[in-house]
């Protein structure tokens, strides 16, 4: 017997060039479930993808009702972006009761949304991650930046929390920025932010999209030479195009101490798969914990899922990595307790979202290179 | 000194990259106004087909450099360019022949063709995509910089950079090159002139023996032409991604517009507007300013008009009101 | 002009209560100009429609008379100069409301609603129609059908007049050149007009036809005191209606006359009427 | 006849779906086929009956989403305190120099009045911004993560559809104001233009709605579908059509959007209908197919052209205002011209111009495709690759892009459908 | 049909529409079985009411319109399947009644893509035209559309005459010239003809032109109701009431 899941990914529109590793890294956590041959009694988890676009809602939950009402998904990987996310979320898993776990919907404000328990994120809300960043300048003894981020719900409340903590902490922001994704040209962005100034330009959106676009411009007119990056800016795609000028740059990015990414990363690597992209291990693990939770539950339903995805992903239990999903499904089995590692250290809090470690990591010699984590 | 760095200062993040800019939109409405003007309609596929077009021209790139064939210290694309220009000219020709003629024979509205286009542009759109796939794609080499910022400080001893892209300077002389090629052209040609004949009344020009068909097609391999080379020269400078080019149209056709559709020269002159709104009101003038003045007095705010946020939103107003002051553009464009 | 719109009757008489006004000037036209860029398409003119007249303006191609209906007519701003009606400066003044106070005018170029019904492009002319707003559009059925159905008939009656009833219900944009013309003609009979500028009615118009639209002008102007300034080259036209002509060259009148005094003038010969056979012909 | 077989083809497509996919698929493209058209009814009013070529939907159904938040959400008493009246004050100094402005250049001559426009406009400027920065930063300081507007007043959320028709007609005056002397295309970009503006301002002013950080969880006119699972009552009256609590409860509230829906369409399809058959509509047309003639007929065609524009923008903004009613959310970042308006124009001209039952129509057709194209698409490419080899180069690939299949089938079936009606389905008479 | 020019001379003619039927579109018929024709060296003018169907035989002989029935040849050659550019190949040269200028272009570029077929020089062309509306030459540099209602029908009949046709159809050539034009016009008209160029027009100056006219067409609702030459229609009272104005 079958059970979907649906992953429902903006597969067009403006963050198209991500989700097909994000999809193919989910994809690649069902397929190892299936593989294992230790999942519930002769039931076999077909992921089932359908186009989010990232930006137009109404698009979304028809193709997310689609999913539920007519293909029957017992739970959601998805979806990306926090706009369509919330608009899934309230219209149709609600509704329905189907739960949902988003690899990247990383706005603040879904923590408040109304889910009925059924909402959850491997990503960690950007309230936490701003005041990372700023802790992170403050140890380098940088008191004066510019910041620039990308004009979403994401980059925005990623902006706010940074700018918080940071002016919180005595330093100083020259100008904060806003750029659009999608848009080739970004000279004005930053001639703005090279007159007004700073030790380095904070970099807030992500490393395909505008993002790259202005580091590129920055460098390239020689307005700043180091920059401060969030997590949409971590790939190994930027260092290779850049290069030797990203020397010396730093940032943080979701990231677990200890081997989970790395073991994802090797996973990915053979399977043909990219894993240094954003939101890959987020949605690695966000399909893992779906299985997982239906394990533990018994059954492959909808209210397994719900009911089980905190205990499934947190301690006590037998720490879990990528790739030894077939171990953990034999715990569950035994009836024993898992606590479900991951690419991304998961760790579930609150109303189940990520709690999020963050690696500081620093460019050296062309590759990232861990300073600590947080 | 201080006047000198001021004025580097803006050169360096005000005039270079708004020229820059500025030309590459302009390449790209040159295109749109074109067809405009022959065919008498807004061509919503026209972004989609510069992405196609340079996607052809991304692949003999690689096909050449493959090959070992480089060009110096210029991209190995411009050498690619003809392939690309032949692959988007045999797509918009079968287009033609397949969707536009159609509508042509039935002497439709122009509004139908601008909503045909619009499909024509969801293919493309797909047909890109399915080839080259939805990635950024980079295929820049050569020579990046004519002087780099540090270059420039190290040469002039000055505190302030200058840097100018070797694809910035590409761009603006191949805007400029194009224009007046294109403006000779229909001004000054035979086939030109029996180009703008037709556009302005078919059946007059049916009965001075003009072949519309082979206006039709003359017309189709001019945009071909244009749209690769501008979003060769666009992918060139930043970098090669479907869904931009896409974004790309709406600045591009605000271009067109505001210069006056129909009109080379005006779709150059708007596309520098569109670039320069962009930049010169959400520029923060402080350090320009601080480098002007005499010590001690300078400012402490940003100077700044805008927020960066709202630079779409001033190059649309400063379109609003030249349309008000103009109401055909400023090169007196066509209306249908 | 309170009952202007759905007056039914064709030609009823408004004679009786304007009469035929003797020679005050309806349209004073005072050292009027329009430029075209350098070009001085209207230089200066200067001239008086008396009310109940019709006028006649010739002139030789260029001369500007189009040019200046554009400006009396509001569809074109004057450069400078002014425009008088019944006293009253309606200098610039925008056509709609130049045509509420009863000055009517038709295109040189036929400018019919093409892809409108005959019948309708005479239904909409009248102004003030109740139906007009939306108000009464909703929730004013009945009046607008009782109102629709004078309007019909009297759109009816003057396609009849202008001999293309057959064509009620076609589209206009595909009569024949001269059908539009006549069309255009019908609008200016749908309301009760003071004056009405006629660009070149007979242009492309078969002259048997030519002479009976010239019968209605003067009926009009005889029966319901219509004024008339009529734009034409065909001569005989203009002889056949016309008192005074006015002649218009390089955008300035040249002279002013009955046609008579008109054809004998040496200048009016060189610029306009010519010697050539066809004048001798009328002439004779 | 036509219509009612093409409206028939449609209503057999959305039961289609709901016997083959599912009942709420189907509630789901009715819902949004009834806003679709709706907005695509606007668009016909301005374009088929006025031809004036308005690129501006998107700003005026983003409009109408405004709407929504400011008139149902409550509001946020300590935003008010924190600055709340200050921006009122500035946006009401703003108004007013602009208004003194549009004065002194109709008062002055000519000479004065350049520099004096400028003044004002610079002070006015100026002050309004001194006035409104530091608001704005205490408004958006209270509680960024959740709030840092000043929320809505509060009002039941059925009143937010009026009021999103009457906020863009209000935009739609000013536009027209400005703009409505511009021919075709100029016209097109200017308003095109100006709908960028409203999103940027929606974008940025997070004062207002949040901005980007959207606004989430907005109050509905319908039931929420856990209270109907949790109502015992209605439970069982479920059973006892056979249903189970979850689907009953979730066709139940996509019903009451549907009839509501359909109310206010057939409603505005009604007036639509008198207008365009009586002498109003006929007039509309004479001023479409010739303005200069229309206007030495007597016809105002700049207070006519004024008074449509508003009237099709007020449907767009109605329209808006129950897209964001049914969404639940306030995305500014999700109003993108290609979605809000160019498929509001191609359901226009694949429907018929000049035809509100073709506008209709196309409405309905055309967002049925817009959602149904996915699987459409991913259907043709499987018939495509099952006769390929399994593992082949070409068949990883085709199906690794199979999501773009949607869009193209998109521009395919546009292309089909407008090749053997090019005047629409439904052409003007 | 009596006194049938083209048949008394013998010989056929160089241009006939022969028994034409057909309409706009799939619409109804507008010409129903009506017959012109020209010779060498002869002037031919159709006349008839508004709506007759004139400009519609015009355009269906230059191919412009589907005939449903009969055939169009030109010396002797059966063309009625050729469209209108290899028609203007052939040497034939047009004068619509309306939409006859290009607005947007200048008038010497007007008369420049009247010339555009030919190949050798043809400023010796433009210089005829313009000694023939002085006008014209004033003027060169602007755009047509801007031009008065005459001063256009001018450059619509010098852009015909810079193709250098081997014959000549004129709609309506004199519509809004003044008179002094106009008789420029016929005079040259003749002398073109006098060339051996045949001319066929419509005109409802139609006295004027009859009386220069070699053969002349009174076309009633599409069909022929009177034909002659143009002496004898306009000595026809019968005609003369009905479609000359008396
Ligand atoms: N928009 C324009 N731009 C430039 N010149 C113009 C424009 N409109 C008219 N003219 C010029 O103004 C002059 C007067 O034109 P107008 O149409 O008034 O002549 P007219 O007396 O009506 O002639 P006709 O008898 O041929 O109709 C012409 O020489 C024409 O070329
Ligand atoms: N494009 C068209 N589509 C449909 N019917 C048309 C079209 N053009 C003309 N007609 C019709 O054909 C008939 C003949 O028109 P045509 O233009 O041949 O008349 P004409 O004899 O040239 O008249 P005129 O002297 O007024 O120019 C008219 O009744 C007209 O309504
Ligand atoms: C994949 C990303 C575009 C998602 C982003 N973090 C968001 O919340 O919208
Ligand atoms: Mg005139
Ligand atoms: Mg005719």
């Amino acid at each position: 017997e079958d059970a979907g899941i649906g992953i429902i990914l903006g597969f067009t529109g403006p963050i198209e060039s991500l989700t097909p590793s994000m999809a193919g890294s989910a994809e690649l956590a069902l397929k190892e479930i299936n593989d294992s041959g230790n999942f519930l009694e002769g039931v076999t988890l077909v992921p089932v993808r359908a186009d989010s676009t990232c930006v137009d809602s109404a698009a979304a939950t028809a193709a997310a009702e689609r999913l539920v009402t007519t293909d029957g998904v017992v739970a959601i990987m998805g979806a990306d972006c926090s706009g369509v996310t919330g608009a899934v979320l309230s219209n149709v898993a609600v509704p329905n009761g189907v739960p949902m776990i988003s690899p990247s919907a990383t706005s603040p404000g879904l923590s408040e949304a109304e889910d009925n328990g059924l909402f959850f994120r491997t990503s960690p809300s950007d309230a936490r991650q701003g005041e990372v960043l700023a802790e992170i300048l403050n140890e380098r003894g940088i008191s004066s930046v510019a910041v620039t981020y990308t004009n979403n719900d994401y980059g925005k409340g990623f902006a706010d929390s940074f700018e918080a903590a940071f002016t919180e902490a005595g330093g100083e922001i020259t100008l904060t920025a806003s750029h659009e994704d999608g848009k080739g040209d970004y000279s004005a962005e930053i001639g703005a932010l090279a007159s007004a100034g700073g030790e380095v330009l904070v970099v807030l959106g992500y490393s395909d999209q505008g993002g790259k676009g202005i580091i590129q411009s920055a460098l390239d007119t020689g307005a700043f030479d180091t920059f401060a990056m969030g997590d949409g800016m971590y790939s190994d795609a930027l260092i290779a195009d850049l290069g030797n000028d990203l020397e010396g740059s730093f940032g943080s990015v979701p990231w677990a101490e200890g081997e989970g990414a790395e073991a994802f990363s090797t996973l990915a690597n053979e399977a043909g798969v990219t894993a240094e992209s954003s939101y890959t291990r987020e949605s690695y693990d966000a399909a893992a914990l779906i299985a997982l939770a239906m394990m533990k539950g018994g059954e492959a339903s909808s209210a397994a899922v719900a009911a089980n995805v905190l205990d499934v992903a947190n301690a006590p239990g037998e720490p879990i990595l990528p790739g030894e999903l077939g171990k953990a499904l034999e715990i569950l089995e035994s009836g024993g307790d898992i606590d479900y590692v991951g690419a991304t250290n998961v760790e579930l809090v609150g109303p189940g979202e990520a709690a999020g470690t963050y690696r500081y990591y620093e460019i050296e010699g062309g590759a990232y290179e861990t300073v600590s984590f947080k | 000194m201080d006047l000198l760095n001021g004025l580097v200062v803006l050169a360096n993040f005000v005039l270079i990259p708004a020229t820059a800019y500025g030309s590459q939109l302009a390449l790209g409405a040159l295109g749109v106004t074109l067809i405009y003007s022959i065919l008498r309609f807004s061509n919503f596929a026209h972004g989609d087909t510069m992405a196609f077009g340079t996607m052809v021209t991304i692949l003999a790139t690689w096909g050449l450099q493959s090959a070992g064939i480089g060009f110096g210290p210029l991209p190995t694309a411009l050498l690619a360019l003809p392939v690309g220009i032949f692959g988007a000219a045999l797509l918009l020709l079968a287009t033609d022949r397949l969707v536009y003629r159609f509508y042509r024979a039935q002497r439709v509205k122009p509004v139908i063709l601008v909503i045909v286009s619009t499909g024509v542009m969801f293919i493309y759109n797909g047909l890109t995509r399915f080839i080259i796939g939805p990635d950024d794609q980079n295929f820049a080499d050569g020579e990046r910089f004519v002087m780099s910022a540090r270059d420039f400080k190290a040469l002039t001893g000055l505190d302030e950079g200058l840097a100018l892209k070797t694809t910035q300077a590409i761009t603006v002389v191949t805007a400029i090159v194009v224009m007046v090629a294109l403006f000779w052209f229909l001004n000054r040609t035979r086939t030109g002139k029996s180009m703008r004949a037709y556009s302005d009344n078919e059946d007059l020009a049916l009965l001075s023996g003009i072949n519309p068909e082979r206006v039709v097609r003359v017309t189709w391999i001019l945009v071909a032409a244009l749209a690769t080379i501008a979003g060769t020269l666009y992918g060139l400078d930043k970098s090669f991604k479907a869904f931009t080019y896409f974004q790309l149209l709406l600045p591009i056709f605000a271009s067109a517009i505001v210069g006056g559709i129909g009109s080379p020269i005006g779709a150059i002159a708007g596309g520098f507007i569109i670039a320069y709104s962009e930049v010169i009101f959400t520029y923060a003038w402080k350090r320009v300013v601080g480098y002007m003045v005499p010590e001690g007095m300078e400012p402490d705010g940003l100077l700044q008009l805008l927020g960066t946020d709202y630079k779409f939103a001033v190059s649309f107003v400063i379109l609003v009101i030249v349309l008000l002051i103009r109401p055909t553009g400023l090169f007196q464009g066509k209306s249908i | 002009m309170a009952a202007r719109g759905a007056d039914p009757g064709l030609l009823h008489d408004r004679a009786a209560q304007d009469g035929p006004g003797g020679d005050s000037p309806l349209i004073r036209i005072e050292n009027l100009h329009r430029h075209f860029g350098g070009f001085r398409a209207v230089d200066g003119a200067d001239f008086e429609i008396a009310d109940g007249t019709i006028t006649g303006l010739v002139g030789p191609n260029g001369a500007g008379k189009s040019t200046l209906f554009n400006v009396i007519a509001g569809a074109l701003p004057p450069t400078s100069g002014k425009v008088f009606m019944d006293g009253e400066d309606i200098t610039g003044l925008p056509p709609h409301e130049l045509f509420h106070k009863g000055l009517l005018r038709t295109f040189q170029i036929a400018h019919e609603f093409s892809s409108m019904s005959c019948r309708e492009n005479l239904m909409m002319v009248p102004g003030q129609q109740a139906g007009e707003s939306l108000w009464n559009a909703w929730f004013g059925r009945g009046r607008i059908a009782q109102e629709e159905a004078a309007l019909l008939k009297k759109a009816d009656e003057v396609l009849d007049f202008l001999t293309i009833s057959h064509l009620k219900d076609e589209k206009a944009g595909n009569l024949s050149g001269g059908q539009k013309k006549l069309l255009e003609l019908g609008r200016t009979m749908m309301v009760d007009a003071k004056v009405v500028f006629l660009d070149e009615v007979g242009a492309g118009v078969n002259r048997t036809l030519l002479g009976t639209i010239a019968e209605t002008i003067l009926r009009l102007n005889r029966e319901r005191g219509y004024t008339f300034c009529v734009i034409e080259h065909d001569m005989d036209f203009i002889g056949r209606i016309c008192d005074p002509v006015i002649v218009m060259a390089e955008g300035r009148k040249l002279a002013q006359g009955t046609l008579d005094e008109i054809k004998a003038n040496e200048a009016v010969i060189e610029a306009y009427l010519g010697t050539g056979l066809k004048n001798k012909e009328l002439q004779a | 006849m036509r219509t009612l077989a093409l409206f028939a083809l449609v209503a057999a497509l959305i039961l289609g779906t709901g016997f083959v996919q599912s009942w709420n698929s189907a509630l789901i493209i009715l819902n949004m086929g009834l806003v679709s058209a709706i907005m695509a009814l606007g668009v016909n009013l301005q374009w088929g009956l006025a031809g004036l070529f308005n690129v501006g939907v998107m700003g005026f159904v983003a409009v109408g989403g405004l709407a929504v938040v400011l008139t149902s959400v409550a509001p946020v008493p300590e935003a008010w305190a924190a600055g709340g009246w200050r921006v009122v004050a500035a946006l009401a100094l703003g108004a007013a120099a602009i208004a003194l402005s549009v004065l002194a250049w109709k008062r002055l001559g000519r000479g004065l009045r350049a520099i004096a426009v400028l003044i004002i406009a610079g002070l006015g400027f100026v002050a309004y911004r001194a006035l409104l920065d530091p608001a704005v930063a205490a408004i958006e300081a209270v509680n960024p993560a959740i709030s840092g507007n000043i929320g809505g007043l509060g009002l039941p959320v059925l009143l937010a559809w009026p009021v999103g028709g009457l906020l863009a007609a209000g935009v739609a005056w000013v536009i027209g104001k400005t703009a409505l002397g511009l021919r075709s295309d100029y016209l097109a970009i200017a308003t095109l233009g100006i709908a960028e503006i409203i999103v940027a301002v929606m974008k940025n002013e997070d004062w207002l709605a949040r901005g980007v950080k959207n606004m989430i969880g907005l109050p509905r006119p319908v039931p929420y579908e856990v209270d109907l699972q949790g109502d015992p009552a209605f439970v069982e009256r479920a059973a006892s059509f056979g249903f189970d609590a979850t689907t009953a409860s979730t066709l139940y509230v996509k019903i009451g959007y549907s009839l509501m829906f359909t109310a206010v369409l057939v409603a505005l399809l009604v007036l639509a209908q008198l207008a365009l058959n009586s002498p109003w509509g006929r007039m509309m047309r004479a001023i479409r197919d010739n303005e200069e003639a229309a206007e030495a007929m007597g016809k105002d065609v700049t207070a006519r052209h004024l008074q449509v524009f508003i009237l099709g923008s007020m449907l767009c903004g109605i329209a808006g205002a129950m897209m964001t009613t049914l969404d639940g959310q306030l995305t500014p970042s999700s109003y993108q011209p290609l979605r809000y308006t160019f498929l509001i124009w191609v359901m226009v001209i694949v429907g018929g111009s000049g035809n509100n039952l073709g506008a209709v129509l196309g409405g309905f057709l055309v967002w049925f495709l817009w959602v149904q194209v996915e699987p459409m698409g991913q259907w043709f490419m499987g018939v495509v690759t099952a006769g390929m080899a399994d593992g082949s180069w070409l068949k990883d690939h085709l199906l690794g892009s199979v999501q773009h299949m949607r869009l193209l089938t998109m521009g395919v079936i546009m292309l089909v459908v407008l090749r053997f009606a090019p005047r629409g389905l439904l052409p003007e008479r | 049909m009596t006194g049938d020019v083209a048949q008394a001379a013998g010989a056929a003619p160089y241009l006939i529409g022969e028994a034409m039927r057909g309409g706009y579109g799939r619409g109804a018929d507008i010409l129903h079985g009506c017959t012109i024709a020209v010779e060498r060296g002869e002037i031919a003018v159709i006349v008839g009411p508004n709506g007759a169907g004139k400009s519609t035989a015009m355009k269906a002989v230059f191919g412009m319109l589907d005939l449903r029935e009969g055939s169009v040849r030109l010396d002797g050659e059966d063309i009625t399947a050729l469209s209108p550019q290899a028609r203007v190949r052939k040497g034939m040269g047009f004068v619509p009644q309306t939409n006859n200028i290009f607005a947007s272009m200048s008038v010497e570029e007007n008369l420049e893509m009247g010339a555009f077929i030919r190949d050798d020089d043809f400023h010796g062309t433009m210089e005829q035209v313009y000694d023939l509306f002085p006008i014209l030459r004033d003027k060169r540099r602007q755009a047509a559309g801007e031009l008065s209602g005459g001063q256009r029908q001018q450059v619509a009949v010098g852009r015909a005459l810079m193709t250098k046709p081997k014959v000549l159809m004129l709609d309506e050539p004199t519509a809004g010239v003044s008179p002094i034009v106009m008789d420029e016009l016929f005079d040259r008209i003749i002398e073109v003809a006098r060339t051996g160029l045949p001319v066929l027009m419509v005109e409802q100056n139609a006295r004027q032109a009859l009386e220069i006219a070699d053969k002349g067409y009174v076309l009633v609702q599409g069909a022929n109701a009177h034909t002659g030459t143009g002496a004898e229609l306009l000595a026809d009272t019968a005609v003369r009431r009905s479609f000359l104005g008396g």
